[in-house]
């Protein structure tokens, strides 16, 4: 057991998969010769050479055409896109191109890739560096999904992206980075599609993603001072989504509350409760609440972007409401 | 408004500056020549059965047709390795019949059936055979360009020598991903052939109205450090020339090219699309110079018996009768289909 | 009254607004000289002239870029996006710039444009060109979003939305272009955000959008010879959100059933259901149930498109489950 | 990898075949280089304070300095007209004061301030006074290009003759939006000015390492129909002269230019970043190079006085120091804003 930070841990993980599998190349912005523009990706050129982890001019179709193409002829490509906002920009590669394939060749066509990209906000980069943008993917067919919250899940879950032989979105949450967590030594390789139950719960299932872990988390434990019980679930990945795990809690406790960064309208949180509304609708006992960063875009100032983001005490509010 | 089109009969004549092969480039060996006359006729019968079976309702959605434009298709897959990938777009007939790719899956595909190359799913504008390089027909405009870089940069980095050849349109020069792939392709050096198939149109709007250059690809060749090459698209033999040298550099590693080929397609953009917005002039100046007929003429003159080309033609009709037969006695796709092939493990389950 | 097309319809809005308001401008591609691939803008270049009714290159994100800054600077643009599916590569343009700037600027620049976009299934074209992403853009903060069912609703909300001083959205089903409505004489203008019982309903709340409007009848039609009693509304508009007319009806009906020609993970179906499950929950009487195509890219062949996409059957399926 | 850096030696001679002013423009009168050379301090001063309050946790989140590029932004605001647009992006403070947008609202919106130019909401990357005729400070490289096409665009429709002035970094040029862009204007002869401000260097990655030719603007502008032009981005006179005639000239209905101006970042791309991936001699020769010295030394040399060039220098401090003070005394924006103008009406509301 070591620790690390979730920023390491990236790069962990690219090694790790690097050094297993001669395949693996890995492409994106700055990301080769400095490091990665948030420092998560330093020492792979020396590692690996100049071949193998490429920088690219600033041209996110490229980049991803580039990762697409040498995934259905034989590499199985790591690209980064630096802000998940910037997915936007080479959105036809993700939602036209490399979702669909597959499926639209009957299968012919394998595309093992995976796009990585810092997501989210909490560092005061404004509207257009700061998004959360998960929801854009999982409501893409044809791409898996993952986000993790700890570093070890970082390695466990990127090595296991890079493995799959399907095409992840793998988003790392920017106010992740600097955090910090124990990991294990040796090989570190998940499964896709599981959820971790990080708090166990009687009165009351939260379910969140990445950087809203901890505050599900924070929240629990201002609750637990006022004697309600609290499960929290660390969704991990959307797609697969692990809804035998949330279920079996909303069962047990017949209430559920998700917390997203991502703006309000069609997040994964609206998904989470609308299949909870379909297949638990006799076990709830009240209200399903959502609580989200409202519908705006994220405004950069620091007491302005903490109003915006949930916070602790806004999923207690949820919680309360659930419970009322 | 038509100002910009090129004079079909300067067409031959490579821009200033071009490094285009020269006007009479060496013929290629007969056996070639045959080959290619032979895959140009079945182009041009499978072109004209699918717009009948369009008109008979058998062909669904939409379907473009590279009717005029077989040469260019006809002659890179003629020059390609087997193991060389092919990128097209949604007016992609032509190049998956040049790989090698049967007719009746293809033709299957078209309308619909089990036994389509994508057993249905993808449809005409999604043609694909893995199998035979055929690696994707892409119908949004530009994203392929980027895609078939990844292929080149993959043979690169495997260290085969395989190319990667990507054909589009005219239209397509101006897309913002153009952009990206040429200069992604220069700097890496990528084995990547780029083949813009100039014929004039985007879907109803003439390309000159829309272009601040008038040779859309060989215009903008500068930009990404490459020659300007501009090549008569209804020529096969000049088309085979700068296939054959272009492949040869990009797989000796001295990097992309940006072919710009001068055609046109004799109907309409898609569908039943009577294209009445041409000129008429136009269109007569064009089918003048319909690389069939001008190929049969050439290939005559050169000495090939006329019962041989005669024969070619029967045998190439015959394989496209047969085709259509085949592929429409085939099923409908089962509809199980539907939620097979999104992953990897055969299906389409997002949860567990 | 007189009969119309739903692809004449958009015309006859265009020429509507053009006449009214000289600040009015149309580009896109094929839009003016062949009067749009769907010939849905046919005559418009005649009677405005090639200053106002313009051509572009292929180029979507020049085309909603020119859009944008013509919008901030005192014209009222409208730009087609020929398909919806091409969103994506101009998705930078809609998602980052259009939706945030009036935010990010402290409402110092208004977006007074609308993008009109043909969407969704039903004519073979495959994955590519035949997508339903209405949910793409409910997701994105600052944006409006508007999907009309019939001719006279393209008329009323088209004019609406060249009306409105923020940025629209504006989806025309491709797969309704063909159908016929009547259609009142004189200037049509509607409200954004008002959705339409199209039938009234004790005993289940049906709710639908563009082309699942018209299949939300059949359904109903087909439930009633079973004596179930459907109430089916026509949202109209994503954002604003009718909440009010939702909300009304699932109390009396105690059943939502929720119609969706978009793939199903996020879809704007979720955010109905979840904000009912929120809102609404100890009306229900039964699970919420979300008729969608499935959360796979659509097929080009005719039997497997059909099998995808929502039928009558389905969704009469879809209230029995929850009715069950 | 850096053998496509210019060599500063050459710096100003313009490449082979450009139509770049002559390498001595005549010199702008004297009240303009006055106030060019005020608005330069300002510029300075303002970046330099920037950095020491980023350092001191006063500015959150990124900066992006525009330190030793002020020449450009500042001819460009003199020879601006007060209705042109500027579009300009994160890397913006310069555009923004050159414009003549007061000093204290643009350093408190870098403070996260109420009195900041967008309250708070924008931030650094997205300074916006469209009062002043700054449309928007953008921090998604490339979409500002098309936008700045929509302005002109709307001014030549509304027949006014207002000009849009697009200023980006050499990284811009290999993205797509660069090159649709470029070409929507060309064609549609849009009064507009695109000014790539060729520093060399994109984030940390030098610009000759991932563009096929030398020059990553100028190098391009042939595929648009337009003439290269290379300036010294560092000689606030050659970049008035440019300024003026691109800007006379799109306002005369004759269409758009690309200027590619070379210039240098005295400092790191963003926040803190020490830049210790440039080689130093390239940093010192630069700097050598800087637009501001060389400038009083120019006006000194052309018979201003001391005492004039010391007081514009301190007036230009001093404004400074007192934006400083008085944005620092602002209040934190309140939170109800964070639900404000998301919609014209005021408000977040997507319901009813
Ligand atoms: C991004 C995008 N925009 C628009 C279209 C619609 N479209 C399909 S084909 C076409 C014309 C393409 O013209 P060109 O590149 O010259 O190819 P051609 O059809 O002439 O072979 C257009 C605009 C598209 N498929 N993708
Ligand atoms: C689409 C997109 N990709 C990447 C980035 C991240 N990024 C911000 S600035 C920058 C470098 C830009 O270089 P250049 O255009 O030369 O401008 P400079 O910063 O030198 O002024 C990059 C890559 C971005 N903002 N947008
Ligand atoms: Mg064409
Ligand atoms: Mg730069």
């Amino acid at each position: 057991m070591a620790e690390m930070t979730y920023r390491d841990a990236v790069a962990a993980a690219i090694a790790q998969e690097m050094e297993r599998d001669p395949s693996v190349v890995f492409l994106g912005e700055d990301v080769a010769a400095a490091g990665g523009v948030f420092k998560a990706t330093v020492g792979l050129l020396d590692k690996f050479g100049p071949e193998r982890v490429v920088d690219t001019p600033i041209a996110e179709q490229a980049i991803l055409g580039a990762a697409m193409g040498a995934a259905m002829t034989g590499l199985r490509p790591i690209a980064e896109i630096m802000f998940s906002d910037f997915l936007a920009v080479c959105w036809d590669l993700v939602a036209n191109e490399i979702a669909k394939t597959r499926y639209m060749t009957n299968g012919q066509v394998s595309l093992p890739l995976v796009i990585r990209t810092g997501n989210g906000g909490g560092v005061r980069f404004g509207a257009q560096h700061s998004q959360s943008v998960e929801n854009w993917a999982m409501m893409i067919p044809g791409i898996k999904v993952v986000a993790p919250s700890t570093p070890r899940d970082v390695i466990g879950l990127l090595a296991a992206a890079v493995r799959d032989p399907d095409p992840v979105l793998f988003f790392e949450q920017k106010s992740l980075y600097a955090t910090k967590g124990e990991v294990e030594e040796g090989e570190i390789v998940d499964e896709l599609g599981r959820a971790t139950v990080v708090r166990e719960g009687r009165d009351v299932t939260i379910v969140a993603l990445a950087a809203m872990v901890p505050r599900a988390q924070a929240a629990a434990e201002l609750l637990a001072a006022e004697g309600i019980d609290a499960a929290v679930i660390d969704l991990r990945s959307l797609v697969p989504l692990d809804v035998t795990t949330i279920a079996n809690s909303v069962v047990a406790t017949g209430h559920l509350v998700t917390v997203e960064e991502n703006p309000r309208l069609c997040g994964w949180g609206a998904e989470v409760a609308s299949i909870v509304a379909e297949e638990c609708i006799f076990d709830l006992d009240g209200p399903i609440v959502r609580v989200t960063t409202p519908h705006v875009p994220l405004p950069a100032a620091e007491a302005l972007e903490d109003a915006a983001m949930p916070s602790p005490e806004r999923i207690v509010a949820g919680v309360r409401h659930s419970l009322a | 408004m038509f100002s910009s089109r090129p004079k079909p009969e300067t067409m031959t004549a490579p821009a200033a500056g071009a490094s285009a092969p020269s006007l009479a480039p060496a013929a290629p060996p007969q056996e070639v020549r045959l080959s290619l006359y032979r895959r140009m006729l079945e182009m041009r019968g499978f072109e004209k059965r699918a717009y009948d079976l369009f008109l008979q309702g058998l062909v669904k959605g939409t379907s473009h047709l590279g009717l005029g434009q077989e040469a260019v298709a006809a002659a890179f897959g003629e020059a390609m390795r087997p193991d060389d990938y092919t990128f097209a777009t949604y007016r992609g007939h032509n190049h998956t019949l040049a790989r090698g790719v049967p007719m009746v899956p293809v033709m299957a595909e078209l309308m619909g059936r089990e036994t389509g190359l994508m057993a249905g799913k993808g449809g005409s504008m999604h043609l694909t055979s893995v199998e035979h390089g055929m690696m994707g027909s892409y119908a949004i405009i530009g994203a392929h360009l980027t895609i078939a870089n990844g292929a080149a940069w993959s043979a690169k980095v495997r260290g085969t020598d395989q190319v990667a050849v990507c054909f589009f349109g005219d239209g397509t020069t101006n897309i913002g991903a153009f952009h990206e792939a040429l200069n992604l392709a220069a700097v890496w050096k990528l084995p990547v052939v780029f083949v813009c198939e100039n014929n004039l149109w985007m879907e109803y709007t003439p390309i000159g109205s829309v272009t601040a250059v008038r040779q859309p690809a060989a215009g903008r060749a500068g930009a990404y450090n490459l020659p300007p090459v501009l090549v008569d698209g209804n020529d096969a033999d000049a088309m085979y020339a700068i296939a054959t040298s272009s492949i040869a550099r990009a797989r000796a590693g001295e990097g992309p090219a940006l072919i710009e080929a001068l055609t046109y397609r004799h109907g309409g953009h898609s569908r039943a699309d009577p294209a009445k917005y041409r000129p008429e002039d136009e269109v007569r100046q064009w089918l003048e110079r319909d690389p069939l007929p001008r190929y049969r003429f050439r290939l005559a003159a050169d000495g090939v018996a006329a019962e041989a080309l005669d024969r070619i033609e029967a045998e190439a009709q015959a394989t496209v009768d047969e085709a259509t037969a085949q592929a429409q006695a085939s099923a409908e796709p089962p509809v199980g289909l539907v939620e097979k092939d999104v992953f990897a493990d055969g299906g389409a389950t997002w949860r567990r």
